[in-house]
């Protein structure tokens, strides 16, 4: 094929795809599964941040909080927008995450215990996904490489944010202090996971290389994780709960220990701690806003109606 | 500055009740909107409170009795008709009360100045709304003017005058009155008939009475802050 | 009338006046709205005390005040069966009292913003309460005079455990006694006004007296009542909110000031500070619950027909 | 005693859930029984934790993560079907936990023999509810179904062993399942199936690891004693 072979030349010299371009269909199926998985993390992942605004501890915390929240919804919006580029619109792409039939990242199937989840929040999880995502920012397609651009400057803000609540609660009181360290220890295995399985186990890695969709392998983004953790760590006075974790002088990194896969499954298959609460509390809300959207729908029409009247009305008097 | 601690505890009291949103919101657009317009109210709240004493001992280390917030904001958020009224009359209020302390010369006459814009997008957002609601399907104008009507009863405490305040609140009430008309007969909604106070919620909030819910909203914002006495954050 | 001169006559003898005896449609009606009434206002006062169940400050107070409200089920399951001895049915006593056709006691609409409220209901409304009650236990009719015995000997329980808890919170931290101080002044004048407007504006009172349903004038109770409280407050520390308050030598018992009879009928007409929520709250609960009142129907009715049809097969064995 | 503080925690925070109740119960036949469980609950959890420390330091001064309840006792209310399906699966447990308790001769014999006439009501009570409930409407068996359902993966906790108590608890699975399965099998119900615990449920409520609406649960039975350090009720 002539197209596939612009298209296969166009992605190796590294010139972007855009939207009325000819692509493969498989290229753009794998666009919009991880699109919508990255749309859908970010309003699932609102709710467990979300657990704490009204707890907050201090006014600019809370408005530090709420301000990153809001952020997240806007990078829905942009990323729902993006992948509307290839021809899905929203609704179908909600329809698909409240059926279960499209996944959010099983980070997010873990719970907020404590104030200082917020900080280990920000500081793991949005450092893993800044690690994931900084390479998608030359991803070959257009759409998804410019919103990606947004998204990691703000998510970069927000790790500081999360760095800095927990340096504070580290620094505290011997209670915020352990509630710190507590934090870390339930999110860094999660946060390990983000990377996805090990390479010898990831079906779609190759392709998505080809396509320059993906940059790095699985184990490869984990282990820049691991080595900018570490350090970080040692600042925060926290440990990391991994004994194994030590420096590799030949490599250059850190070495970590093994990690439970087993539990990586499980909450993928649906049995995290709070898989049913979160797709649960996203129906609910979608379901309980229905009558709000539908409203909304019927005042648009009933405006563009009155609108093609009125211009009637005025074609008319111009005929007259 | 009684004034500046009511108009600040309004702004912090509204803008917790709007935080319970998040996440929440019939559609992703209105994540942003209402977390948008909590953050300019926390915003509006920091300063004024700052004008009175440390925000955080303020916020997180008072009683009920010592807020002085009217008894409108603290309302449940109920459905989002619920809120929307609840903006609705809380808006066009801030609208004009931060408009007319902007024009005078009185210490609160900046911080007016500059958040009579956010407020102005504030009651833009409500009125959109209500015309959305009042004028959409018979379903979201029977919930529109029903929590029209539940909320009146609080809106007569809104133009109690309020000692050191530079503005007549009671002089706003005639102007609020027509813009609700206004908008609620674009809307294609009445405005509600019946009191618009309660045995006690005239000018109760503002000297510390509230109501129910208030007391269970205050629990949850201030528990963790409590549970650590003399930490910081 | 034969009939209506045996039951004048009876009612003159304080003879108890039992279900299946005649008597006057009139009667009937006013027991029915009266009993109606108290019987709401048990359910309905559950509310506000319930308020406070999950934040009682302490385990103890935590089971006094579940067991408190567990009482008021009680006398309100009493007090509907006593209803229904004059042939109205529980569903359409409450039907009444969800479509506002009926009411409950107006002290209700109050709210409870602190725990000392928990007191001071105990102490005053309470204290009312059986002020008002105790005469009724000799009321005309047998089915209400008893279900008065019983409610009576735990109210005034009740009320006890309301004076223990102020004094408790009068002797306590300044804190602690400016909160019990602030329940009493909210407290004081809708408690004075549970007896009823003034004598000479009281609609029913003489023909209910005639009948022995009431005994004694509003105002009468009234001033019993305040004859109590003025003692009682002094031993716990708190001040009564009315300048006017002071001895009467020659009556031998306590002046009051003015009551705000515009606010009674405020209140009366819908317009306090809680009539729509605890309406709406009674109806909420009496609406989500309906599924579980059908299924409960459902099934005995299922158990009657197999009961039946196992009666039937056991006739035919028998028969056989 | 980290055997009472675990069973007195499971029953103080149950009986809270419970008395959430009080008011909102479908008949109010319900109103007293849910009351009255959570009163013997309450009682039991005073008993037990009191022989670990002060009753209201336990309760009220620690943090989530110091409590040893199980996951299955601090979840929401939800609708009648959700609590019901809560207290079946926790009261048949409880029977044959203190059932199997008072027959021993430890330090919690003569508490779970007075108790244990209590949860025979209590899961009497339940017994009775599930069977109306799956075989009562339509749309009661389907609340029901789901609602076992949604608890079933916070069982398996309820079996892990307990330090320092007196009875095997993995003994006690098999003949709960018995149970639970015989009362739904009459209530034409099914038992559910997949997992009876999460990632992080099976044992984590006595580790001190809870669910997210246990914070909350703890920030309002806690708010108003800790405002007050220090004070006597």
């Amino acid at each position: 094929h002539a197209l596939a072979a612009a298209f296969d030349a166009a992605v190796a010299d590294e010139v972007r795809i855009e939207p009325r371009d000819w692509m493969p269909d498989a290229y753009r199926d794998t666009l919009v599964r991880q699109m919508a998985q990255h749309a859908h993390s970010e309003i699932i992942g609102m709710q467990p941040e979300a657990n704490w605004i009204t707890r907050a501890p201090s006014l600019r915390r809370k408005a530090i909080l709420m301000a990153k929240v809001q952020d997240e919804a806007g990078h829905g919006l942009y990323l729902y927008s993006a992948t509307e580029t290839l021809g899905v619109s929203r609704d179908d792409l909600l329809d698909k995450l409240h059926a279960g039939r499209q996944r959010y990242s099983s980070i997010f199937n873990y719970p907020t215990l404590t104030w200082a989840d917020v900080g280990a929040i920000g500081w793991l999880v949005d450092g893993a996904a800044i690690t994931n995502q900084v390479p998608l920012c030359r991803c070959s397609y257009g759409p998804y490489a410019r919103a990606m651009v947004r998204i990691c400057k703000e998510e970069s803000f927000h790790q500081r944010q999360g760095y800095e609540l927990l340096l504070a609660l580290s620094r505290g009181t011997p209670e915020q202090h352990a509630m710190a360290q507590d934090a870390v220890n339930r999110w860094w295995w999660p946060s390990l996971m983000m990377f996805g399985p090990p390479d010898d186990e990831s079906a779609h890695s190759a392709q998505s290389m080809a396509w320059r969709i993906k940059r790095h392998s699985n184990d490869e983004l984990r282990r820049r994780f691991v080595d900018i953790c570490v350090p970080q760590a040692e600042i925060l006075g926290l440990t990391l709960p991994d004994p194994d974790l030590r420096w590799n002088e030949e490599r250059g990194g850190y070495d970590h220990g093994p990690i439970d896969w087993a539990e990586f499954r499980e909450v993928l298959r649906g049995n995290g701690p709070c898989n049913r609460e979160r797709l649960e509390r996203r129906r609910a809300a979608h379901e309980s806003g229905a009558w709000v959207r539908q409203a909304a729908v019927a005042y648009a029409a009933k405006q563009r109606e009155a609108g093609r009247a009125a211009g009637h009305g005025a074609d008319q008097e111009a005929g007259a | 500055m009684n004034a500046a601690l009511a108009l600040g505890d309004d702004a912090l009291v509204l803008a917790q009740r709007l935080g319970e949103w998040a996440g929440n919101a019939p559609v992703l657009e209105e994540d942003v909107a209402l977390t948008n317009i909590a953050l300019d109210l926390l915003g509006q709240a920091r300063t004024l409170l700052s004008l009175t004493g440390d925000e955080d001992e303020l916020a997180f280390r008072r009683e009920a009795h010592e807020f002085r917030n009217v008894q409108l904001v603290e309302q449940p958020n109920g459905d989002f008709a619920d809120t929307i009224a609840r903006q609705l009359y809380f808006s066009v209020y801030q609208e004009l009360l931060y408009g007319a302390l902007a024009e005078g010369g009185s210490e609160l006459a900046p911080l007016a100045g500059k958040a009579v814009k956010e407020v102005a997008y504030h009651r833009d957002h409500a009125e959109q709304w209500t015309l959305r609601l009042g004028d959409g399907t018979e379903e979201s104008h029977r919930r529109m003017q029903r929590a029209l009507g539940t909320l009146w009863r609080f809106t007569g405490e809104l133009f109690e005058p309020l000692e050191g305040l530079a503005v007549e609140l009671p002089a706003l009430h005639a102007p609020w009155r027509e813009r609700i008309a206004g908008v609620l007969g674009r809307a294609t909604l009445e405005i509600p008939e019946g009191a618009d106070r309660t045995a006690w919620s005239a000018g109760a909030g503002r000297q510390g009475v509230h109501t129910e819910p208030f007391g269970r909203m205050l629990a949850e914002m201030q528990y963790l802050h409590r549970a650590h006495p003399g930490a910081s954050w």
